[in-house]
């Protein structure tokens, strides 16, 4: 059979599986809808490393056009086309996996599920697996924007499923009301799109674009498409959701919405302004890279900044990924292919790690029935193999060589550097005090390092002690071996990316086919298979390895400093403007979210109007 | 399928009254809204009815038969959630008026056929429900606990309050 | 003539829609809801969509407003002495007996 | 007439982001998502639109009949659905939040800071 | 922020848009415009494959994807509100109260009833001819059950809605969308293929797969609705909290 029948499966199987669990879920024992859950997800994983390994081999393009409607010779037809390449090929098979770890994880979770529908959690899981890969697959922008919702209302329903809790109803509230505007922003966006060229597939979209110059309707298209996407990616100021939703939702789908949901924003971003936008009648280079590399940069700093002042882990952790979320922005937004290869290695190896973090986190939870910093300083000496494998993570998010997020923070730091040197700063800057954060909250919690009170009230921890059940139904006494296997198992990933030398290769030309605009159209719409890629593979470098050990050791410092002293009141006192922005009121978040849409507009119009 | 701008501008009659009905269920009294609102699918139902003929599309009659069916469901149920219903002859006449006015020329461009009985239909369904929703039923006092009485319960007085009035 | 039609319905969905914006009591906001259902329904004819006026007659005008209510029903209930934002309804109580 | 139904569907958005800024209850704040919702559907269905055509639907009508566009159509009853399954969700928060918090509004739901 | 601080951000925030969208307004084609490519290529492929409603065919088989999806939408929702509207512990149900209802509407419900149902299969078979489809008719399906809960009362309304089968449905109609798009790669071509015969315009089983899917939605639809609208009525109607709060630990301390 053609590689190219199996794309669909990727995304049915776990429907299929969807609905098994939604039926057999009434009957089953809870042991044997975890089974399920865990078959139908590897399979999808296993028939998308197939299609990317077939694809490795000449042809580099798997293309299906479902229902069989295939174009005509000028690329004109009426049907959706799914449309692997290395890149979004390699994104659904991480994405599956991922989906096989969190469920593995999450064998133990919910002692108590809803009546009669212990399948109700892991089919939710398959559907959001479902909308992922397809949102991955699709060539089609409609397509892509239905795939959005799908992951979208998943996303709300995974939140909010622990209702007995005061807080997880709130945080995917937030989550749900600004992500249906991003949805409806970028929907806007396809309407105007969808005149200008009439036409829906990226591959169309972006042929008929080439054919005039850029105007007022390109302009408005690509704020309103990008801001839909960058919702879900999280960057400033579409964030606010991110951390109210990912603090409270369970574990296992915060490993989900930290470890890929939102990376798939920005992977959207990249696709569209690639597909679409990077012809001659799209949005000019220049603009594209001053617009993705301001907002990258904001998020990269507000999210460092935030996550080194939360104590709540999960808090903590959901900062992080929204100050690595600024960094693959800046990564991807200086538009060469080297940037966005060594994107793609952080996004996978970052995956891993925030996955294994709140993994270990979840544990805490789990046995504490607290992820609190102060709470449970010292506590966790008992867990030293948990403790170590935090640490490990933390390092890691630092980008400690030799593992995977420091060659991709290597890889794209070089090429953003050429954009401008400072840059560089801002990568090492953000992943050290990201990375320090996560090791400060380690010490204290599982080294019990500094004093064991120190005088805080920020709001983020105003909480009543013990307020945070555990998710397992009763505490746990003994940790089971499948929730420590999977960190484990995730860092382990982690690590491999860094050194197994031919996914660094992959990544390259993967990279060098996803930057570009033609050869993805004549690929999809004419059948013509890319030229063998001359790209350089993302490789370490002397400087990549120097800056990776330099951002670690500020990182290891800055850990050290903070888990001693208390913090100063002057850091406190300016930060505290930046503190009251993250209000937890929706109707801010909205406005910021309107006001986002504004600066996309004001960053990407200088150029875009005005280019012959 | 040749549009008829004489059954257009006729539609215009129900739907530019639909604007002083907004006014209503936006700014009416409280109890005149739900009111408002079954008046504002009658007239709908008049400007599908017309609609159809004047863009000749017989097909576009669903829609009405579609409307007909759910307005009264939707204006019981309401009524039920919302303290009930008052008397409304606006309603009732607007119906008794406008059904005949509307379906009986609409019965007679289209000749006998199939098309005619479903306008027949739709005609009667329309006007039933709106008789009978104008007709002032009081669910909303019945001691239901989905009713308006706080948790406590109601006194069943009010039930047979209703029942007395009806 | 079609024109005039359409011109009409763009003009009072969006009264409705404004309309809905600002009436902050839910109850009161999902009847205006369900009418601008109505509006939209009749915009959709006119612009010959008439499979889309079809759905937006059995969602806007009937199912989200039927949603919307029995929500505000549920959280009026719930919450008794406290946030009784339903003085409409005490309202409507009153009307009747009035009567 | 050539620039109206545009214009209605952009002030229908900006309109109900107005509601969801100054919204004081949750249950509005979805009423108005719903609204903003809307402009989506008049945008599209005004984009598809063609002068003197019919609907596409070729029961009753020739098959060369000047008809509307039918994508933006399919991608409006798409929307719709999309629409209202979001509402039910967030409705459905929207109680739980109130059982557990008693208010709900947004003012007073101010647990997530910092 | 404070309110006039938002309100205040947003007003910036939205002049900028509006002068965006306005831009872009007017740079469109105007309305009526009779440039619509990829209509005019829809419309000539739903006459091929003997679509009267060529908006169904581009639901059900040119773009029959989105429809999938689309519909997972749907069930994922609705499973999402059965779990976040479960009862959880602290709240108890209770049974409804019978209720009384007027002669008059009891026999409009009553008469309405299976007209409304009709109606709703109706609009469902002639999916593919006419306007109307699986969902609009499921929705009219949906709702038509509920005529019983106006007509008599819940307990009337619970009898015919026992809600395991209407569960069950909403996932076998989800299931058999997927497993006809999987029948036709068995059969050699790609997923969601229109691999049935097409027949002829006009005709009630024209179409070839369009009719199968938009049975599959109707089902899907119908039992998704009522299964969704059961969850809320529940809500109302039946479960109570036992007090205000929660349970203890989380409890309600306002």
């Amino acid at each position: 059979m053609n590689i190219a029948r199996l794309l669909p499966l990727v995304v049915v199987v776990p429907l299929l599986g969807a609905a098994v669990l939604a039926v057999g879920g009434r009957r089953l024992p809870r042991i044997a809808s975890d089974v399920v859950s865990v078959a139908f997800a590897a399979t999808s994983a296993a028939l998308a490393l197939v299609a990317l390994a077939g694809g490795a081999h000449g042809a580099p393009y798997v293309i299906d056009w479902v229902g069989g409607w295939r174009p005509g010779p000028g690329g004109e037809g009426v049907g959706i086309v799914l449309a692997g390449d290395p890149m979004s090929l390699g994104l659904t098979a991480f994405t599956s996996l991922l989906v096989v770890a969190v469920l593995v994880y999450s064998w133990r979770y919910f002692e108590e599920p809803p009546r009669r529908r212990s399948g109700s959690f892991p089919a939710l899981i398959l559907l959001f697996q479902a909308g992922m890969c397809g949102f991955c697959l699709t060539g089609d922008l409609f397509n892509s924007f239905v795939f959005f919702e799908l992951m979208g209302v998943v996303a709300y329903a995974l939140t909010g499923f622990r209702v007995e809790e005061r807080r997880p109803l709130q945080g995917a509230m937030a989550f749900g009301l600004v992500n249906s505007l991003g949805g409806y922003a970028m929907l806007l966006g396809i309407a105007l799109l969808y005149a200008r060229t009439g036409e829906l597939g990226l591959a169309q979209i972006g042929r008929q674009l080439d054919g005039r110059s850029p105007d007022a309707v390109v302009l408005a298209a690509f704020v309103l498409v990008s801001a839909g996407l960058l919702v879900k990616a999280a960057a400033v100021p579409f964030h606010f959701w991110l951390p109210d939703a990912h603090a409270v939702a369970p574990t296992p789908v915060c490993m989900l919405l930290s470890g890929v949901m939102v990376e798939l924003g920005v992977f959207g971003v990249t696709r569209l302004y690639w597909t679409v936008f990077a012809g001659p009648g799209g949005v000019p280079h220049e603009a594209a890279t001053r617009t993705l590399v301001t907002v990258g940069v904001l998020t990269a700093l507000v999210g460092a900044v935030m996550s080194w002042r939360q104590r709540h882990l999960k808090r903590l952790l959901a900062f992080s990924t929204v100050a690595h979320v600024g960094l693959f922005l800046i990564g991807v937004g200086v538009l060469s292919p080297e940037g966005t290869a060594g994107t793609a290695i952080y996004v996978l190896a970052h995956g891993g790690v925030k996955a294994a973090l709140f993994a270990c986190t979840g544990i805490l939870l789990d046995r504490y029935a607290s992820v609190d910093e102060k709470e449970l300083h010292g506590r966790a000496r008992e867990l030293p193999l948990t403790g170590a494998l935090y640490m490990l993570g933390g390092l890691a998010l630092c980008g400690m060589p030799p593992f995977g997020t420091s060659l991709g923070k290597a890889v794209a730091e070089e090429s953003a550097g050429h954009t401008g040197h400072w840059l560089t700063a801002v990568f090492v800057v953000v992943s050290a005090v990201t990375g320090g954060a996560v090791l400060r909250a380690g010490l204290r919690v599982f080294a019990g390092t500094g004093p064991r009170t120190y005088d805080d009230d920020a709001p983020g921890g105003a909480r009543v002690p013990g307020d945070e059940g555990p998710e397992t139904g009763t505490r746990l006494r003994r940790i089971p071996v499948t929730m420590l296997t999977v960190p484990a198992v995730l860092l382990a990933a982690a690590l491999a990316a860094g050194l197994v030398p031919q996914w660094a290769a992959g990544a390259g030309s993967a990279a060098h086919l996803f930057a570009a605009h033609d050869i993805y159209a004549s690929a999809v719409l004419d059948g013509q298979t890319a030229p063998a890629a001359g790209a350089a593979p993302a490789h370490w470098n002397t400087a990549g390895v120097l800056l990776g050990l330099l951002s670690t050791a500020l990182g290891a410092g800055l850990a050290v400093l903070g888990a001693r002293r208390p913090r100063g009141a002057v850091t406190e006192r300016l930060l505290a403007p930046l503190r009251r922005l993250q209000s937890g009121h929706v109707g801010d978040y909205v406005a910021w979210a309107v006001a986002g849409l504004a600066l996309l507009a004001l960053l990407a119009a200088p150029g875009t109007l005005t280019s012959p | 399928m040749s549009t008829s701008p004489g059954w257009l501008v006729a539609a215009m009659v129900p739907l530019l009254c639909l604007l002083p009905v907004l006014w209503f269920v936006v700014r009416g009294e409280p109890r005149n809204r739900l009111v408002a609102q079954n008046l504002a699918q009658l007239l709908t139902g008049f400007v599908l009815l017309l609609t159809a003929q004047g863009f000749g599309r017989s097909t576009y009659l669903d829609l009405a038969l579609v409307l007909a069916i759910l307005a009264p469901a939707g204006t019981l149920v309401y009524a039920r959630f919302l303290g009930g219903l008052p008397p409304a002859p606006l309603v009732r006449w607007t119906a008794v008026v406008g059904v005949p006015a509307t379906v009986l020329p609409l019965c007679v461009v289209s000749g006998a056929g199939r098309e005619t009985v479903k306008l027949l239909f739709i005609g009667a369904v329309l006007l039933a429900g709106a008789w009978v929703t104008s007709s002032g039923s009081q669910p909303s006092s019945e001691p239901e606990p989905d009713g308006t009485d706080g948790p406590s319960g109601s006194e069943p007085s009010s039930g047979e309050r209703a029942a007395k009035r009806d | 003539m079609t024109d005039p039609l359409i011109a009409v319905a763009l003009v009072l969905v969006a009264v409705t829609a404004t309309a809905a914006v600002l009436n902050r009591e839910p109850l009161r906001q999902a009847l205006v809801l369900s009418f601008l259902g109505l509006a939209l329904t009749l915009l959709f004819v006119f612009v010959q969509a008439p499979d889309v006026a079809l759905s937006q007659l059995a969602v806007g005008s009937a199912l989200t407003p039927l949603m919307i209510v029995l929500t505000v029903r549920k959280v009026a209930r719930a919450t008794p002495a406290r946030h009784a934002p339903e003085e409409d309804d005490a309202h409507d109580q009153d009307g009747e007996a009035d009567r | 007439m050539t620039l109206l139904p545009y214009l209605v569907a952009g002030w229908i958005f900006l309109v109900g982001l107005y509601g969801l800024v100054t919204s004081r209850n949750l249950i509005h704040a979805v009423g108005c998502l719903a609204v903003t919702q809307s402009s989506t559907y008049v945008l599209l269905l005004a984009i598809g639109y063609r002068d003197g055509g019919t609907a596409p639907v070729f029961a009753d009508i020739p098959t060369d009949a000047r008809v509307v566009d039918p994508v933006v159509q399919a991608l409006t009853l798409t929307d719709v659905v999309v629409g209202a399954t979001v509402t039910a969700l967030l409705l459905a928060l929207v109680i739980q939040l109130h059982k557990r918090h008693g208010t709900v509004d947004p003012d007073e739901l101010s647990e997530l800071k910092g | 922020m404070t309110r006039r601080g938002r309100l205040l951000l947003f007003l910036i925030a939205a002049t900028v848009t509006t002068v965006l969208l306005v831009g872009a307004f007017v740079e469109l084609p105007d309305f009526g415009t009779n440039f619509h490519p990829y209509g005019d290529r829809a419309v000539h492929a739903a006459l091929e494959h003997r679509t009267a409603n060529a908006v169904a065919s581009v639901n059900f088989d040119q773009r029959a994807l989105d429809t999938l999806v689309e519909e997972t939408i749907l069930f994922a929702a609705v499973l999402g509100a059965v779990v976040l509207l479960r009862q959880v512990t602290g709240e108890r149900r209770r049974p409804p109260r019978p209720a009384r209802v007027s002669p008059a509407i009891r026999r409009l419900g009553v008469l309405l009833l299976p007209v409304a149902l009709l109606v709703g299969l109706y609009v469902v078979a002639h999916g593919q001819l006419t306007p109307g489809g699986g969902f609009q008719g499921g929705v009219v399906v949906a709702t038509a059950l509920h005529l019983l809960y106006v007509a008599a009362d819940y307990r009337a309304l619970e009898r015919i809605r026992p809600l395991g089968p209407y569960e069950v449905g909403d996932v076998v109609g989800e299931a058999a969308y997927v497993v006809t798009g999987l029948a036709a790669m068995l059969g050699g071509s790609t997923f969601l293929a229109n691999v049935l015969p097409w027949g002829t315009l006009g005709t009630l089983t024209s179409g070839g797969t369009v009719v199968v899917l938009n049975a599959a939605v109707g089902m899907e639809v119908a039992c998704g609705v009522v299964v969704l609208l059961a969850t809320f009525l529940d809500q109302v109607v039946e479960i109570d909290e036992e007090s205000d709060g929660a349970r203890p630990g989380t409890g309600e301390s306002r």
